[in-house]
């Protein structure tokens, strides 16, 4: 009996041992990879960031360090979900000159749409586009940059030179293309965007002021 | 509720982790030549799954995050589900024979199944809290057996058939888990998340 | 021994290749080979870890107890992997972001911890060196088949992407084959992927009858 | 036809149950039933194989060169399980062989041979008119003999199942039963022996049945038919209320569909329970009986007859005189084919069958001869019958249609019979119920792909079959290779002990000799020698063994 | 060898039976052509030669008796099955593609007639759909609300050309009178639910409501062809019962719950491919379950899909897919609705 | 720095109970023996002819359950060859050839029994004492016994032991598959 009792913490202790040994080395491996390129790695994340948002607005035309010249908004109506919402603040010599908006579309054909939104100062759009999306393959999904330019058609849109009659797509009497076939999405994403130049309009100088860091 | 039932047949149905999200197939094309082999791994594979869901969970929430080490997930993620696994194995060995006859072989199969670990990473990295994370779990167990079960019942008809000679076996499988991933494509839309 | 090695070889890329053969690694396989360029990128990254949990699983294969041999291996393929995540992380960050969970996952690949099952804790280093990278080329070269072949029917393109993997430069590489509204969608959604491996399996079954 | 509608009474009752499935094949019953029985003589010779029953071959009682008497026996079986078989004329035993008579695996059967000396004679003569030339039992009277005297008198009259199964009467007979049911259902659509023998011969029919239920001490006696039979009713109902008989009988009509006849499908029918899988009729205190069984019992009992011929119906479109006719067993098919049927048939279009078109057996061998399971023969030209199936109709794969499951009366799923037969998947055959199947054929009649699914069955069928007996021998031989291991390592183990001993009592022996210690190192390296010799020896004999 | 009894047979056969079945589509047929034109016919056709083609092709190459293989009719059905599915000016190429998939990849790579798990038509039908979903879902209006119908050669020329002699394209031609395009009444309704319409509001259109009477009639000449089969012993009850049972009562439940967002059970029975699919597709003996029981359980099950699919799923054509799903469960249906063999105990058997 | 040391050494902590746990557990919730080896060998022939290269069934079973291959039974051929692949969930491969052929019809074999000298060595072959007789006196072979193993021929310094084919009887006759009849016929064999 004390033989199996024996046996038993033999058993353990060595198979413990060897395990905590193997975890020794495998965690000092990648703690020591992880120190080497943490740095990059946050640089990298960054340079991404940066990426997506000069799709929008050109590197050339701010000159703050935008990627930490963000917020949190929160608004159900009119920016589509419960969740709060990133603002990306880009400043030309101390200026307030455009904001980066992500907001959602809920309600396009295959569930949420997520976008980011361009407004320069004065309110007119630097551009869409969409981060997220289900939208059926063929269809829906056209509404990314990558396979066709319809989302180029907000560029330049605001609601002062488009009357509020304007955001539908042509078959429901506006101004915007439709993609063939598929009308629900482009439908969702002009109204998302239509709500977000809303949101901008009565928030300006919220979105541009307050200060609570967000990186 | 609704969102849990919501997310329940999403994960079943519509984001199916074998045929829409593409984890867990090798075990799926390996052990579905018979009906009776492929109900015992998804018998094991709902075990260990649901298991191994809150056992991350646990571990995201109670150690990696409090100490900032998530870049370790990998490694305490994969050594929770090995040692569950082993240890489970060993187990129903001992205590009930005929158990260990209809999931043991599958056990060790499952420590190499990427569902297991796709789980747990999709847990944290969608943010499920307590609850969702056992649901997600079963959920994505519950589809992964769904499919196998079926898929293994079509495997047994076909292996009987007059299948060309260059298609026979893994070819053929191939083609019909490709169909049925057709069929499932029918879910999409159902759940809007 | 000569003899033996090129048999080894032979063995990954063809008569045992992982992918069409043994039908390992499918997830991967199937996830991500949209584009010729992610299936590449994701091949290279699995022989890495390959080559590397071969090795070190034979250089320790007398140290390791049975009963904990399956924790200590998925332990080491663990480590290589965070640490090609990191690495990738850090310099292919927009690749990272396309294959996604696929690299943690790799972890998991069965073609990883099969071959330490099957190969590396019985054969010796140099042995489980050869076995790693021919096995690794085997895997990847039937990632890159079928993702080139994914992505020529489903988008009409080839090599799209490869700027992400070689540098700004390589955005040149890309070739469009037809540039029609229609494309053949059904190439790149997830059935499409199992039916095009399904007839590489039934092409390499065809040739290997043959002979 | 012109049926008279049938009356029901107090004897006579429609069925009360009904079955699963079951078919309604076109009838083509009048071809036959039309004239009254006749008469076929024996011809020069007859071949009579010495196994016409389920259950072993006996022992031939005859050798070549004897004489013999009709209804002399030929093959005792009253050891076995099987029964005897009787001269059906007499005549001179001319040979004892192997002869290929037909079997459907081409294989030949024992059969004996025998020249008839008086076929030409009994021309014109009854075969009851007196002359010497005849064996037979002493008269019973079934009424006051005891039910061990009938039974034994059953046996020695070597009488079997006359319905198809051949299985010996008297085992069936040798309990204590309730119930007799006499079955007269004769579903498949050419056969009329049955028929035609209750309406001309119903009072013998009637005394057969009340001897079988005296030997089975039954109290009900039921007659179990088909409403296509009117007149067979009419003169059953006759004889029943007529006859004051010590048991009671009683008449069921039921409706027609094939096959109405099979045991378990008449049980239903006329009890409205099933037969529980596992067991025979007699369990649920009833014992089933063809027609031509309890007659063959009567003329047994009341005219001392052995089994030695039987009444056969002979139909289809070349036969010029188509009808039922009393047949010697060991008549060829070629005979009665040149007696009574239309000559210069083209061979390669005719076909001909023993036995009804769905459960009967080809004939492609026209030297087969009439036993007792044979209840009929069709000879058709099939040139103008498209619903007849040949070797060369073609069929295809099945399309999972289910109108097979839809008519199989066992309730079973016949295209997964198939489809796990073609396979060969023996375990999943058994789960899907493979022995409950009684080959009735109905699902090959509806199959629109012409699959010769009974074919698969019995295929799969003996397959298993002889898997069991493989099976059967590697245990035996395994056991026996397990005994032989254990005997080597005893007898080693004996060896063993005996060298130690011997050694033993050379240590106490050298004791002696520890003056002459060369004389001790000699004997020892002798023995050692000796050992290893008879090792070697051993191990060369067991090569490759396996005490190594 | 010796041929085992039974040696006599009466029914129809295979090919009789495919044939008779694709005699009963003509009505639907007819119907269909008249409200959307010769582009049904021409489908057919096409669709007709590419699945023979096909299967003269893999017979070839697989060395099988290519005239008596196809003369089992079989192939014949699928193109015709698949040539109503169609939209009426499909690109001849694409029809093309769907077909030869359905042909070899879903039917001859399994061995053939009888050995396919999956409905070849449905398969054929879906890859087109999920690969070419714009060109999938462009049917024409009925030719009695359409401003413009497409003549004979209109239709050939965008089949062949995708546009006709005087470029117009599939667009031009889907215009109703007053100037919109219109979708098939169920994707119709289903967009306007989207934008929060209600029920009543949406039916007040009467182009619609023409339209509906187009796709009725259709339907009705479908049902009647299905009951036609249905007489002819062709086809067993069991599963278009239940699945038509199972189709009305869950509308129904969900009529319900909101009569004014979705849409009524009779307009679920009358409208989309429901009739062809209920008597012609879900009946296909091959992919269907096989025992009693199952059959029932199929047809329930692929009623509730429908419902289901066709109120909240993503892709418009619920039949398709419910029956493909519903072949994919038909094998363990089958294992586990074995019926109760004669003389056998339902729980001893299970045990077996 | 501290952060590592406290992620390591939590780590290496989690993987030293982990480690604990399954060599515990691996004592603890020990199996003796091997009932595949059992399961194997009820589905060998039990010829025990050693064609396989062992020395009987039993041994050949202990061997694939070490991870020999499944192909060196010529008596069991295909068929055992299936049935073994199905227990262990591996693929059918076919026969080696190099170990026999599998031979379609069951033989036995039978002694010249006036030419037999009585040396006893094919009794000594017999694996499964299948030969009755005693040393100087003649030999037989008991025909149901005999599996047709043929070890016994060539220890016979007389060469009296004939091979013998099973005759094929209407009563060991079993029902041929149809064939022949379908275009998509499944490739069939003909069972004898
Ligand atoms: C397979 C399929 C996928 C669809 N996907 C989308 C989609 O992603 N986005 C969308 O707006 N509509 C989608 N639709 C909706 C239909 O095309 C719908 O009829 C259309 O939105 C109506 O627009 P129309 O007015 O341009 O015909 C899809 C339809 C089908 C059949
Ligand atoms: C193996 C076997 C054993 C039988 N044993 C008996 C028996 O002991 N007593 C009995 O009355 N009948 C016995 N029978 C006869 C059956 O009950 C039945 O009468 C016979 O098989 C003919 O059935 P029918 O053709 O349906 O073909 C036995 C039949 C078989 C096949
Ligand atoms: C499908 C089938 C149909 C049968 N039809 C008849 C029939 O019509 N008449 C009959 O006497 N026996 C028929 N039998 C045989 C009976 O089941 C049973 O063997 C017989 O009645 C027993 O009587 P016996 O031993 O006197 O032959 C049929 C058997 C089967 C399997
Ligand atoms: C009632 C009936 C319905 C059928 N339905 C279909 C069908 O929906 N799709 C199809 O491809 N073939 C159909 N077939 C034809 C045939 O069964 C089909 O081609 C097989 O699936 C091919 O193996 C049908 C046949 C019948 C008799
Ligand atoms: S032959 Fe067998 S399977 Fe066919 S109907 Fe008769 S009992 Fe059923
Ligand atoms: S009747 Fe023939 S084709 Fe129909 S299911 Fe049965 S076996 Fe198959
Ligand atoms: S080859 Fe002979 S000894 Fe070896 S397993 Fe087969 S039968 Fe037994
Ligand atoms: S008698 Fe000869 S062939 Fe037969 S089992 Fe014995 S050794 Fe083998
Ligand atoms: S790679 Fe094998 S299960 Fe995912």
């Amino acid at each position: 009996m004390s033989n199996l009792i024996y046996e038993l913490r033999q058993a353990s202790l060595k198979n413990g041992i060897i395990l905590g040994l193997f975890a020794l080395v495998s965690t000092g491996l990648i703690a020591a990879v992880y120190l080497i390129t943490k740095d990059k790695i946050a640089q990298e994340v960054e340079a991404s960031v940066a990426r997506r948002l000069n799709e929008i607005v050109l590197k050339t035309e701010y000159d703050n360090d935008v990627y930490h010249d963000c917020k949190f908004v929160t608004n159900q109506d009119l920016l589509g979900s419960k969740e709060p919402q990133k603002v990306y603040r880009m400043r030309n010599k101390n200026r307030d000159y455009a904001i980066i908006l992500s907001t959602v579309a809920p309600d396009g054909y295959a569930g949420k749409i997520k976008l980011i939104v361009g407004i320069y100062r004065d309110g007119s759009l630097a551009g869409v586009r969409v981060t997220e999306h289900k939208e059926t393959p063929g269809l829906g999904d056209k509404i990314d940059r990558e396979k066709s330019e319809w989302i180029e058609q907000f560029n330049k849109r605001s609601l002062k030179n488009s009357p509020a009659a304007m955001w539908k797509v042509k078959k429901d009497g506006g101004d915007f293309d439709a993609l063939t076939g598929a009308t629900i999405t482009p439908r969702a994403i002009i109204n998302a965007v239509y709500k977000a130049l809303g949101y901008y309009q009565h928030h300006t100088d919220v979105l541009f002021n307050q200060d609570n860091p967000c990186q | 509720m609704a969102d849990i039932v919501l997310l329940l047949i999403s994960t079943v149905l519509v984001n199916n982790f074998v045929l829409a999200k593409f984890l867990g197939l090798c075990p799926f094309m390996g052990v579905s030549g018979k009906v009776e082999t492929a109900t015992g791994m998804a018998a094991a594979t709902t075990f260990v799954l649901t298991l191994a869901s809150v056992a991350s969970y646990l571990i995201n929430t109670y150690i990696l995050t409090p100490l900032g080490i998530e870049y370790l997930q990998i490694l305490s993620f994969i050594l929770a589900i090995a040692v569950v696994v082993q240890f489970t194995e060993m187990v129903i060995r001992k205590s009930s024979p005929i158990l260990h006859r209809l999931l043991g072989i599958f056990l060790p199969l499952i420590t190499t199944n990427c569902a297991v670990l796709g789980v747990a990473l999709l847990n944290v990295s969608q943010a499920h809290n307590f609850i969702e994370s056992i649901i997600y779990g079963f959920g994505a167990a519950a589809g992964f057996s769904l499919v196998l079960i079926l898929f293994a019942g079509i495997r047994e008809r076909i292996a009987a058939s007059d299948v060309p000679a260059p298609f026979k076996g893994s070819a053929i499988g191939l083609i019909t888990a490709g169909l049925m991933s057709l069929a499932f494509m029918g879910f999409t839309g159902l759940v809007r998340v | 021994m000569k003899n033996e090695q090129t048999q080894i070889i032979k063995q990954g890329i063809w008569s045992n290749n992982p992918a069409l053969v043994q039908l390992l690694g499918l997830c991967p396989l199937l996830a991500v080979t949209g584009t010729l360029i992610n299936g590449l990128v994701l091949g290279l990254a699995t022989t890495f870890v390959l080559v590397g949990s071969n090795v070190t699983v034979s250089v320790l294969r007398h140290h390791i107890p049975q009963e904990i041999r399956i924790p200590v291996f998925v332990m080491l393929i663990a480590s290589f992997v965070t640490n090609v995540q990191l690495l990738m992380n850090a310099f292919a960050y927009e690749l990272y972001l396309i294959l996604g969970i696929f690299i943690p996952l790799i972890v998991t690949n069965c073609v990883i911890i099969g071959r330490a099952e099957v190969f590396a804790s019985r054969h010796s280093p140099l042995r489980s060196l050869i076995d790693g990278v021919s096995q690794g080329i085997g895997f990847t070269i039937v990632l890159v088949i079928l993702g080139g072949a994914r992505e020529i029917i489903g988008q009409g393109t080839i090599l799209d992407g490869a700027h992400l993997l070689l540098g700004e430069w390589a955005k040149n590489l890309k070739v469009s084959f037809y540039l029609t509204e229609q494309k053949f969608l059904f190439a790149i959604l997830p059935p499409g992927a199992f039916i095009g491996l399904g007839l590489l399996v039934a092409l390499k079954n065809r040739l290997t009858s043959k002979n | 036809m012109n049926k008279s509608p049938i009356r029901f009474d107090n004897t006579t009752w429609p069925v009360p149950g009904k079955f699963h499935g079951g078919i309604k094949p076109e009838e083509y019953k009048s071809i036959s039933n039309q004239t009254e029985i006749q008469k076929l003589n024996p011809p020069e010779s007859l071949l009579i194989p010495i196994r016409q029953s389920i259950g072993n071959p006996g022992k031939i009682v005859v050798k070549v060169g004897d004489e013999i008497i009709q209804g002399q026996l030929l093959v005792d079986n009253t050891d076995t399980s099987g029964a005897n078989v009787h001269a059906p004329a007499s005549g001179i035993v001319k040979q004892i062989s192997s002869v290929k008579l037909g079997h459907l695996s081409g294989l030949p059967e024992t059969s004996i041979l025998i020249h008839c000396n008086n076929h030409s004679e009994q021309k014109n003569g009854d075969s009851s008119s007196g002359t010497v030339t005849e064996f037979r039992f002493e008269l019973l009277d079934w009424l006051s003999a005891p039910p061990e005297v009938l039974l034994a008198r059953v046996q020695q009259a070597g009488i079997v199942g006359l319905g198809g199964a051949t299985f010996p009467t008297h085992i069936k007979l040798s309990k204590k039963l309730d119930q007799l049911i006499v079955n007269a259902m004769e579903c498949e659509p050419y056969i009329t022996c049955d028929d035609r023998m209750l309406r001309e011969l119903a009072a013998q029919v009637v005394a057969g049945a009340q001897i079988t239920a005296k030997t089975l001490n039954a109290e009900l006696i039921i007659f179990a038919i088909e409403d296509n039979k009117s007149e067979a009713i009419a003169s059953l109902q006759k004889e029943i209320l007529t006859n004051n008989a010590p048991t009671k009988m009683q008449i069921y009509v039921a409706p027609t569909k094939y096959p109405s006849g099979g045991e378990k499908q008449l049980i239903e029918l006329i009890h409205n329970i099933q037969l529980p899988h596992n067991k025979l009729p007699a369990s649920q205190g009833m014992v089933i009986q063809n027609v031509a069984t309890v007659h063959a019992i009567f003329k047994a009992v009341q005219q001392g007859k052995p089994l030695t011929s039987r009444l056969v119906t002979v139909t289809g479109n070349q036969v010029s005189r188509p009808g039922n006719y009393w047949i010697p067993f060991g008549t060829s098919v070629e005979f009665i084919i040149k007696k009574l049927c239309i000559n210069n048939t083209d061979e390669n279009s005719r076909s001909v069958i023993m036995g009804g078109p769905l459960m009967g057996q080809k004939v492609s061998n026209l030297k087969m001869v009439i036993t007792k399971k044979s209840n009929c023969l069709i000879i058709n030209d099939n040139k103008n019958e498209k619903n007849w199936l040949t070797e060369s109709t073609s069929h295809q794969q099945c399309i999972r249609c289910s109108e097979c499951e839809k008519v199989c009366p066992a309730q079973l799923l016949p295209q997964q019979l198939y489809w796990f037969s073609q396979s060969e998947q023996w375990d999943k055959l058994q789960a899907q119920g493979l022995k409950d199947c009684i080959e009735c054929g109905a699902c090959a009649y509806v199959c629109p792909s012409k699959i010769p699914l009974v074919h698969y069955y019995r295929f799969a069928k003996s397959s298993i079959q002889q898997k069991q007996l493989n099976q059967n021998k590697s245990d035996k031989a395994k056991s026996r290779f397990e005994f032989r291991e254990m005997r080597i390592a005893r007898q080693k183990q004996e060896r063993k002990m005996k060298h130690q001993k011997a050694a033993e009592n050379r240590k106490m022996a050298s004791k002696d000799l520890s003056d002459d210690p060369a004389g001790k190192q000699n004997a020892i390296n002798e023995a050692l020698a000796r050992v290893k010799q008879k090792k070697n020896h051993l191990s060369n004999q067991n090569a490759p063994g396996k005490e190594e | 060898m010796a041929l085992s009894s039974p040696f006599f047979h009466q029914s129809l056969s295979t090919q009789q039976i495919m044939l008779i079945t694709c005699l009963a589509l003509i009505p639907g047929a007819l119907a269909q052509s008249y409200f959307f034109g010769y582009g049904v016919l021409i489908n057919l056709c096409l669709c007709i030669t590419y699945a023979i083609s096909a299967e003269a092709l893999v017979l070839l190459l697989r060395k099988r008796k290519i005239k008596q293989v196809v003369s089992d009719n079989s192939a014949l059905l699928t193109g015709v099955l698949l040539g109503l599915a169609l939209p009426q000016t499909l690109p001849f190429w694409m029809s093309f593609i769907g077909v030869w998939f359905a042909i070899i990849i879903a039917k001859q790579l399994y061995g053939g007639l009888g050995l396919n798990p999956f409905n070849p038509a449905m398969t054929g039908y879906i890859l087109l759909l999920i690969s070419f979903p714009v060109e999938m879902t462009a049917w024409l209006p009925a030719r009695t609300i359409a401003s413009h119908f497409p003549d004979f050669t209109e239709t050939l020329q965008l089949i062949f050309f995708e546009k006709t002699a005087e470029g117009m394209t599939i667009e031009y031609f889907r215009l109703i009178t007053d100037g919109f395009t219109m979708a098939t009444p169920l994707d119709y309704i289903k967009t306007e639910f989207t934008q929060s319409k209600m029920r009543s509001e949406i039916l007040s259109n009467q182009y619609l409501t023409d339209n509906i009477y187009a796709w009725t009639v259709i339907n009705s000449c479908y049902l009647l062809g299905g009951i036609f089969l249905l007489l002819r012993k062709i086809i067993r009850p069991h599963i278009p019962l239940s699945v038509l049972s199972s189709l009305f009562i869950t509308s129904f439940i969900l009529y319900q719950f909101d009569s004014e967002a979705t849409n009524a059970p009779l307009f679920h029975l009358f409208s989309g491919a429901t009739m062809l699919g209920v008597w012609f597709i879900a009946t296909d003996p091959v992919t269907a379950a096989t025992t009693p029981r199952g059959r029932i359980i199929y047809g329930l099950c692929i009623g509730f899909l429908v419902i289901i699919i066709r109120t909240y799923g993503g892709y418009p054509d619920a039949i398709a897919f419910s029956i493909l799903l519903l072949n994919l469960a038909a094998p363990t249906l089958d294992h586990y609705t074995r019926p109760v063999i004669y003389g056998h105990q339902k729980e001893e058997q299970a045990n077996e | 720095m501290l952060d590592f040391a406290i992620a390591t050494l939590t780590l290496v902590t989690f993987a030293f109970a982990c480690g604990a746990l399954l060599g515990y557990s691996s004592i603890k919730y020990r199996v003796e023996g091997n009932p595949v080896i059992d399961q194997i060998n009820e589905l060998l022939p039990q010829t025990q002819c050693g064609q396989c290269g062992y020395p009987g069934c039993k041994p050949y079973a202990e061997a694939i359950a070490n991870g020999e291959k499944i192909n060196r039974c010529p008596p069991g051929g295909e068929a055992g060859i299936k049935a073994i692949a199905t227990l262990l969930n591996v693929d059918v491969i076919s026969l080696d050839e190099n170990c026999g052929e599998e031979n379609q019809l069951a033989s036995v074999v039978v002694i010249r029994e006036d030419e037999c000298i009585g040396c006893t060595k094919c009794i000594q072959a017999c694996p499964v004492d299948a030969i009755a007789g005693a040393a100087k006196l003649m030999h037989t072979v008991i025909e149901s016994e005999c599996t047709g193993c043929d070890l016994c021929i060539p220890p016979c310094p007389v060469d009296c032991i004939d091979i013998k084919q099973v005759e094929l009887q209407v009563d060991n006759w079993s029902w041929p598959l149809p064939m022949g009849k379908s275009d998509h016929n499944i490739p069939v064999k003909i069972v004898s």
